[in-house]
């Protein structure tokens, strides 16, 4: 793998920029691995690049449908924070976030991540109660998260509406300056990039439609548009479409998937400085470097893989935007889509080994799984490799919904009494 | 100013009616039915912007919605600021104020522009690649930097003056596009007496035939044809004509969304007139009728102020009047580009050359190009040009090399063909399939009943394009029950036939790693951007796109995204549908948040849901706060009363006196039929069957997890009626809980539910004073403790008004809980109020209610329970009727870890130092030494200043909590670590003796 | 906004009046207390949602406010058929067998 | 009408005011008249069908069986809601929780007289009007005179009747009243 520099790009400008290798090669698939990670995401591309990196298992192909970083990674409105409640969430996105810290020179690829913080404001005081549980949990959890008044709030984000006219006023808010936001398509890439310079196979347009297991249980391989491929390990990591690989084993999950619309203004010159979240008046908004207000809310009410949704989700993410910030009536939204989330009955995930010997399993991020992205790929990769979840992904077993032992961080934050 | 390119006699305007407008602070005037676009072009002014990355000079390339490079920012005062706004849809409107964008110190001098001569630094992707070291210097220098380079225009920096309005709306056939094909189709619908909706992005319908000179219909020129139908479709009562209506999203089921532009276009606008409104429209059949897109040609520098396609050269000749130049070369690949120098030439204006890339074009048009003296260098490509600010020359070669000529221009036309906007068929969730012939993506398989007329289903020429859409149109509305149509189809007499074209780069265009062919203008797209990212390994082009930002500008690749595609299949060697087509996403054309929020802001943003006695409270200078959609009352201070010194006062008054609160809030659910009782079991924990008529119980809901949903005073008024009461927060929720249980799991109970929360007003009077100060009012009711003990309900009347009355506590005194008609409420609050006077009783709102009722240790769900506690947990395991089979939650409570030690329970929780407050949510850990992460064991819940108690209470959810009685646990905060006492959670009168006191 | 035909309204209404109430025919078994935990995990938790057809549950919870059952593609979005609450999974869905 | 409602309901011995969510007013713009109407009776009245009869009986109106529709009679309407529930709204005066009280067939009868408000829409565009906010087909084709639905209006349940081609009366909870209101108001002042 070349190195990219400041150097590298002064020097193929001045050959026309004809230096350049290709990022990632593009293989024809062998006909077995020892490991095959199943959906070319950011979290199936970061769990190969650990295997190789972490645990010297170079013998992995990552198995992509469509194009890598299509799916959930190249639709996500990218908010990165760790301020959750519970120890077992915090200890995971934490650890992602300390990743997320370093990544771009880890991969030697600019992944923008930008610790521009998270700002989550509170209208009422059941919000107050809920926001400063977390922060209390937070700091003893070594976990950064503050409370600010609504003044201190527009301080840090000054196009915020804090008059106490508003429907639902800003009465304060937490906000964790680690938090913010890194670009998509740069994650499944440089992660694609740095796999790839360690071995790794990546083969797009290759869709898996079984998963092959011997007499015995133990997992052999998958079905592929491109023929049967030989694994001693697999790992279905496709968002979304959790609940139809995991049944070509056998395994039923506790999964339902909903379409997630997202959107994005017209470019503008910075506006808004960091990532602002509301849960009551249900929205969110950053800007990306391009200048787009970054746009999105919660999911359609039905369950679908259409990556589609219907326009009156959008009417009320803008109803609830344009209530934060009045100022932005008169910006015009210039992109529109959706995603598939596959939501777990307490909305955290699974990371697990599943029932079936070699096949393990990552999903159940809901809306929010880009923020997990390196950690989830890194305790992952060590699941997969030793064959028992890291101590920081122990908790987020299939078991929990036998025992009773979940991760319930929505049911945590309540509803107002 | 004077409009020097205005040709008089051109065009469609009224030159009388002039229209003074302001460009980056200069003066000019235009005339009424121009574009700002169309008016900057009559005086000549074809600089208006500078692109994203290089900041390159850019002028108008277009007559629509595709522009990429005229965008403005239009300022009618202070809060009435729009970025960017496209000049070439903006309409004139006396003393409009444009401003170029994304330049500085101004538009002709951007310093900016150094970006251009580095660009080889900034090929495709360059920043993945970059600004990685040091690593700190990403967040603190490279990205602020970046930010404020990217951008186009500013946002709005004060709250928006102008509203926005919205509109369902049902018609048999939706035609989106008004052109002559929608016109058309739209005619021959309407016929059949179904109704129609027309609606066309642009001011006037008439669509390509605003420019299309050749085109005759029924004896009339195109245009005048166009207003007649238009004027005849007007005065049909099932037609509902939308212009200024861009269809921007094509959804499910046939919903269309459109946004119609109302003000924008007026100089002084209707205060009260909304500014947009948004159309839901759900129809029947839709017939799209969208049209096609010209192409530019990519070859190098192709972006001067002055380039432009052809056809909007002619429109803005043919309809504006305007003369683009005064002498003009054109660059093309097919036919259409001819009817734009004919019309020119025609015009006066000369025609320097004609370069066109074929080896032997010919037809019609070539021939009348010919004949009029026009230069055609065909087989050859213009490779470059020149100028800074304007365009000054082409430079022309062989396509294949060879001698390379200079001919200088001061407009260059270009056509490489059309595209046909399939973007609403693609959002319908159609598949387009990919003509190899045309080299077109058309549509193929039709996923909802919707069909594509004229140029956007690849119909070429206008007789074809009118024939196809009038029978579409009576098709479509036969389809969906209209009668047969009359026989009054449109005769095109005479229109124009234009071949194909080309895509991709244009040949000879100079050496690639130099030259800057732009795809996409607005976010300086090169044809070797696009190249690179191939050569990187980006095969999707999907990665394409995301790699080069190509058509991911305002513009969403109208114009660049065919050629980006080509360039890629090229480079890939593939062909163009291996390499696949972006999705086309919504919105068609950017659309203004205000117009997607409608009235939905402010006031209409949510409801406020104010009780019966909202006006009294305020008037008692009551403090609300918001629960749910509520305004509930949270403190009546007095004149110089804080929070903290009202709410001591109230709840002194409460255990010494009484107090009034109003607890209207509460959802309240009627349960009646002969099976109410089995239904009461099935869906509460407690036990119901046994309770009497007139007596109340403490019920506790389950999910059937096991976890606490509601709770709620139920009072059985008969042995068939119970009076239920939910949370605030949880009476929607509980209701649908609960109808689900009785209409899919219980259908064979007859028990039926009524939501009655806002039937009845609820006034709490809660205190020892309580019964004296009901008493005189109630009529019908024995108020005795014997007659009515704690927990009974009784029906009566109060102040003359039919009452529910329950004698309950959440105090912990002696209360009642008075339940009359909502429009009483506020009548008998005052009444209550004046009896309270005599014994010295107050009104108190939420805080002082939480404050007491904690000091008696009883708890509030959604406070001292998340979702995650059971019945146990909550020490409510009383509640849970032990000899019951079955309830919901009844299995869920015995899962593994619900049963198992370690689990958080409900305690009582009092400082060392009487005078701390605890903070809400604080954590709690046994051991304040340990290092972090700490051992959190549990958290406070509930915590408040107790001037009852006269010291600090709060109550908690702690790991083993009742094994933990006595012991000492820490607080940590930030500044301190507070050291408290576990203990049980009841802080004030433990023996429950003030019940009757 | 998706258009649902209520089988008690007789027509077809917008997405709006309704609510989704999750995945149908999961019957919640007459002796609830005497579940194991593996079916109890089974009855709560775990859920089909196939790519393709779906029997669901909605409520035209702001029309007649009746819960009922429908049949979808969750790939297309498209109904299939909807019927009413109690009445038996339909074994052949129209325009379905060939 | 309003008058003797207010009488009856209120009782002999009613000491009291009452004071409606709505104080009362109209709004009048171009197309449309907005107008609080007066304090009725009305009853949640739920049966299953074999009930019907003798509630029809008892009610004086007959409770239809189709959806989405209405019968009235005498100032009483019963609206079809669900396929066993009617809105039975009394403008004369009349009590018809006490009506139903004698019948003994299965039926729950619940009174929210307090509990809803209504508003009437009347004028050219008063379907306009309510279509700001409610998805519904409002066309005579679609919604004729003396249909009735549940539905919603912006952001909250509403129950529409429209009682003549150009009138809808509009009926919602009261704590719904002012936003309805304040919606409609909005909308009149935009129906184009």
């Amino acid at each position: 793998m070349r190195k990219y520099s400041v150097f590298a790009i002064a020097r193929e400008a001045m050959r026309g920029n004809k230096g350049w290798e290709e990022q990632w090669s593009s293989p024809e698939p062998k006909s077995e691995y020892d490991v095959v990670i199943i959906g070319a995401g950011g979290h199936g591309l970061g769990t190969a690049y650990y295997l190789a990196k972490e645990h010297g298992i170079t013998n992995v192909a990552v198995l992509e449908k469509g194009w890598l970083g299509g799916g959930n990674t190249g639709r996500n409105t990218t908010i990165i924070r760790s301020n959750y409640l519970y120890d077992e969430s915090a200890g995971i996105y934490d650890h992602a976030v300390k990743l997320w810290d370093g990544l771009s020179q880890d991969l030697n690829y600019n992944v923008m991540y930008s610790a521009r913080g998270v700002m989550m404001l509170a209208h009422n005081v059941h919000d107050v109660q809920s926001l400063k549980r977390h922060i209390h949990a937070n700091r003893l959890n070594g976990v950064d998260n503050e409370w600010l008044t609504p003044e201190q709030a527009k301080e840090f984000c000054p196009p915020l509406n804090i008059s106490s006219n508003a429907r639902y006023p800003v009465v304060g808010a937490a906000l964790q300056r680690r938090g913010g936001t890194a670009r998509h398509d740069a994650v499944a890439w440089g992660y694609a990039r740095a796999a790839s310079a360690r071995g790794v196979h990546i083969i797009q347009n290759c869709e898996v439609t079984g998963i092959r297991r011997a007499l015995s249980g133990e997992v052999t391989g998958v079905e592929t548009s491109r023929g049967f491929i030989g694994a001693k390990k697999v790992g279905v990591v496709a968002a979304g479409h959790t609940s139809v690989l995991m049944d070509m084993a056998g395994v039923r999950m506790p999964l339902e998937s909903y379409p997630l619309q997202a959107l994005v203004s017209e470019p503008v010159k910075p506006v808004v400085p960091c990532v602002v979240m509301s849960n009551t008046v249900h929205a969110y908004i950053s800007q990306s470097d391009k200048g787009e207000l970054v746009i999105g809310a919660g999911t359609d009410q039905y369950t679908s893989y259409s990556q589609t949704g219907g326009l009156h989700i959008l009417n009320h993410t803008l109803d609830a935007i344009c209530e934060m910030f009045p100022v932005f009536t008169r910006m015009k939204m210039l992109r529109s889509w959706g995603g598939i989330v596959d939501v777990t009955p307490d909305r955290s995930p699974i990371l697990a080994k599943t029932p079936v010997k070699g096949l393990y399993v990552n999903c159940g991020w809901g809306t929010g799984g880009f923020k997990a992205t390196p950690g989830s790929g890194n305790v992952f990769a060590h699941t997969i490799a030793r064959d028992e979840p890291h101590p920081i992904n122990a908790p987020f077993t299939l078991e929990r919904f036998r025992t009773g032992r979940l991760i319930d961080e929505a049911a945590a934050a309540a509803v107002a009494h | 100013m004077m409009q020097s390119f205005r040709i008089p006699g051109a065009g469609r305007l009224t030159p009388a009616k002039t229209m003074r407008f302001t460009f980056d602070g200069q003066s000019f005037t235009g005339v009424a039915g121009d574009t700002l676009a169309s008016a900057l072009l009559a005086n000549g002014v074809h600089l208006v912007g500078r692109s994203f990355k290089y900041h390159r000079p850019r002028g108008i390339l277009s007559v629509g919605a595709e522009e990429p490079n005229a965008l403005v920012d239009i300022e009618r005062d202070a809060a009435r600021k729009t970025p960017n706004v496209r000049a070439t849809v903006q309409e004139l409107y006396d003393g409009l104020a444009a401003t170029s964008q994304n330049r500085w110190p101004s538009l002709s001098f951007d310093a900016g522009a150094v970006n251009d001569l580095a660009s080889p630094l900034f090929s495709a992707g360059f920043y993945y690649k970059t600004f990685m070291w040091p690593k700190a210097a990403w967040k603190s220098f490279y990205e602020p930097k970046i930010r404020a380079a990217a951008g186009l225009g500013v946002a709005p920096d004060q709250p928006d003056p102008d509203h926005y309005s919205a509109r369902f709306a049902h018609c048999e056939v939706l035609v989106l596009g008004g052109g002559a094909a929608g016109i058309a189709a739209a005619l021959a619908a309407a016929e059949t007496g179904v109704r129609v909706i027309l609606c066309d992005e642009q001011a006037e319908f008439g669509g390509a035939l605003r420019f299309e000179a050749g085109a005759k219909i029924d004896g009339a020129d195109g245009w005048a044809w166009a207003q007649t139908a238009i004027a005849k479709l007007s005065a049909m009562d099932n037609v509902r004509l939308l212009p200024r209506t861009t269809a921007f999203g094509y959804y499910a089921q046939n919903f269309v969304g459109l946004a119609e532009r109302l003000t924008d276009h007026l100089a002084s606008p209707d205060a009260n007139a909304p500014r947009e409104r948004l159309w839901q429209i759900r129809a029947k059949r839709v017939i799209l009728a969208a049209g096609a897109i010209e192409r530019h040609m990519v070859f190098a520098d192709n972006d001067r102020p002055g380039v432009m396609l052809a056809s909007a050269a002619r429109a803005y000749l043919n309809h504006y009047g305007v003369a683009i130049g005064r002498n003009v070369g054109v660059y093309t690949a097919n036919d259409s580009a001819y009817a734009a120098a004919i019309d020119l030439k025609k015009a006066g204006v000369d025609i320097a050359a004609i370069v066109d890339l074929r080896d032997n074009p010919s037809g019609p048009l070539v021939e009348e190009a010919r004949a009029l003296g026009i230069e055609i260098n065909h087989g050859r490509a213009v490779i470059r040009t020149g100028g800074r600010l304007r365009i000054s020359s082409m430079s022309v070669q062989p396509k294949n090399g060879g001698g390379e000529r200079k001919i200088a221009v001061d407009a260059l036309l270009m056509s490489a063909g059309w595209t046909p906007s399939v973007h609403l068929f693609s959002q319908s969730r159609g598949k387009v399939a990919f003509d190899e012939e045309t080299k077109r993506f058309l549509p193929g398989i039709y996923a909802q009943d919707c069909i594509s007329v004229g140029a956007c289903n690849g119909t070429d020429g206008l007789a074809a394009s009118v024939e196809e859409a009038y029978a579409a149109g009576a098709k479509a509305a036969k389809d969906a029950g209209g009668k047969a149509a009359k026989a009054a189809k449109p005769k095109v007499e005479a229109s124009e036939n234009w071949s194909r074209g080309m895509l991709g780069a244009a040949p000879g265009a100079g050496p690639d790693k130099i030259v800057k062919a732009f795809v996409d203008f607005q976010n300086d797209v090169t044809a070797k951007d696009i190249r690179l990212a191939v050569h990187e390994g980006m095969r999707s082009i999907e990665h394409v796109k995301r790699f080069t930002t190509n058509g991911m500008a305002t513009d969403q690749g109208k114009t660049s995204n065919m050629h980006g595609l080509a360039i890629a299949a090229d480079t890939l060697d593939k062909n163009i549908p291996e390499v696949g087509l972006t999705t086309f996403r919504a919105p068609y054309t950017p659309v203004t948040f205000g117009a997607i929020v409608g009235h939905a802001r402010g006031a209409l943003f949510d409801p406020t849901r104010k009780t019966a006695m909202h006006g009294w409270a305020e008037a008692h200078g009551a403090v609300f706060e918001d629960v749910g959609q509520w305004k509930r009352t949270w403190y009546f201070p007095k004149p110089g009363e804080d929070m903290h010194a009202a709410v001591n006062r109230e709840c002194r008054t409460v255990r010494q006196s009484a107090g009034l609160f109003d607890a209207s809030t509460l959802g309240k659910i009627e349960v009646v039929g002969p099976d109410a009782a089995t239904f009461m079991e099935l869906l509460y924990t407690n036990p119901w069957q046994k309770l009497d008529a007139g007596r109340c119980r403490y019920g506790v809901m389950l999910r059937e997890d096991g976890f606490i949903y509601d709770d709620g005073v139920v009072g059985r008024l008969a042995p068939d009626r119970f009076h239920v009461t939910t949370t605030t927060g949880g009476a929607a929720r509980v209701m649908n809980h609960m109808e689900d249980y009785l209409q899919t799991e219980f259908p064979h109970l007859n028990v039926w539910l009524t939501s009655i929360s806002e039937q009845w007003a609820v006034i709490a009077v809660q205190g020892p004073k309580s019964r004296d100060i009901i008493a005189p009012l109630v009529k019908g009711i024995d108020l005795s403790d014997e007659a009515m003990p704690h927990m009974s309900v009784r029906e009566g009347r109060i102040c003359g008004v039919p009452t529910r009355l329950f004698r309950m506590s959440f105090t912990g005194d002696r209360g009642f809980e008075v339940n009359v008609p909502a429009d009483y409420g506020q009548a008998v609050w005052e009444a209550l109020w004046t009896e309270g006077q005599k014994h010295g009783a107050c009104a108190y709102g939420t805080e002082a209610m939480h404050v007491l009722r904690a000091e008696k240790g009883y708890i509030i769900v959604g406070q001292d329970t998340d979702g995650t506690v059971t019945p146990a947990d909550a020490g409510l395991d009383w509640a849970i009727g032990k000899k019951k089979t079955d309830f919901v939650g009844i299995r869920g409570l015995t899962r593994p870890d619900l049963v198992a030690a370690g689990r958080k329970q409900l305690v009582g929780l009092r400082t060392n130092d009487p005078k701390i407050v605890l903070d809400e949510g604080a954590q709690i850990v046994a051991d304040p030494k340990q290092a972090i992460p700490m051992k959190m064991i549990g958290h406070v819940t509930s915590s408040y200043w107790s001037e009852n108690c006269g010291r600090s209470i709060a109550l908690g959810l702690l790991t083993d909590g009742r094994a933990r009685m006595g012991e000492t646990l820490h607080v940590p905060m930030p500044d301190r670590t507070i050291e408290v006492e576990v203990t049980g959670p009841v802080f004030f009168d433990e023996k429950g003796e003030r019940l009757n006191g | 906004m998706l258009l649902i035909h209520c089988p008690y309204c007789e027509e077809e209404r917008p997405e709006l009046e309704f609510r989704h109430a999750g995945e149908a025919h999961i019957a919640r078994p007459t002796d609830m207390a005497a579940m194991s935990d593996e079916d109890f995990e089974k009855f709560f938790f775990i859920r089909s949602n196939p790519k393709g057809v779906i029997y669901e549950r909605w409520r035209h919870v702001h029309g007649c406010a009746r819960f009922f059952n429908a049949v979808r593609d969750t790939v297309t979005d498209k109904f299939v058929m909807t019927y009413k609450a109690g009445e038996p999974q339909p074994k052949k869905l129209p325009g379905a067998g060939k | 009408m309003a008058k003797a409602a207010a009488k009856r309901s209120a009782s002999a011995a009613a000491s009291i005011e009452r004071h409606p969510a709505l104080a009362g007013g109209e709004v009048t713009t171009a197309g449309v008249r907005l107008a609080v109407l007066p304090p009725a009776e009305r009853i949640s009245l739920r049966a299953p069908e074999a009930s019907i009869t003798a509630l029809t009986r008892a009610l004086g109106v007959s409770l239809p069986k189709a959806p989405k529709t209405s019968a009235a009679k005498a100032g009483r309407t019963a609206l079809w809601l669900g396929p066993d529930e009617w809105l039975v709204i009394d403008e004369a005066g009349g009590d018809p929780l006490a009506d139903c009280a004698g019948v003994k067939g299965l039926h729950s009868a619940v009174g929210i007289s307090h509990r809803n408000v209504a508003i009437s829409v009347s004028g050219r565009q008063a379907a306009d009007t309510i279509n700001a906010g409610c998805p519904q087909d409002l066309s005579l084709a679609a919604f004729p005179v003396g249909a009735a639905s549940r539905t919603v209006l912006g952001k909250v349940e509403i129950v529409l009747l429209r009682t003549q081609e150009d009138t809808f009366r509009v009926e919602c909870w009261r704590s719904f009243s002012d936003y309805v209101l304040a919606f409609l108001t909005k909308a009149a002042t935009d129906a184009a």
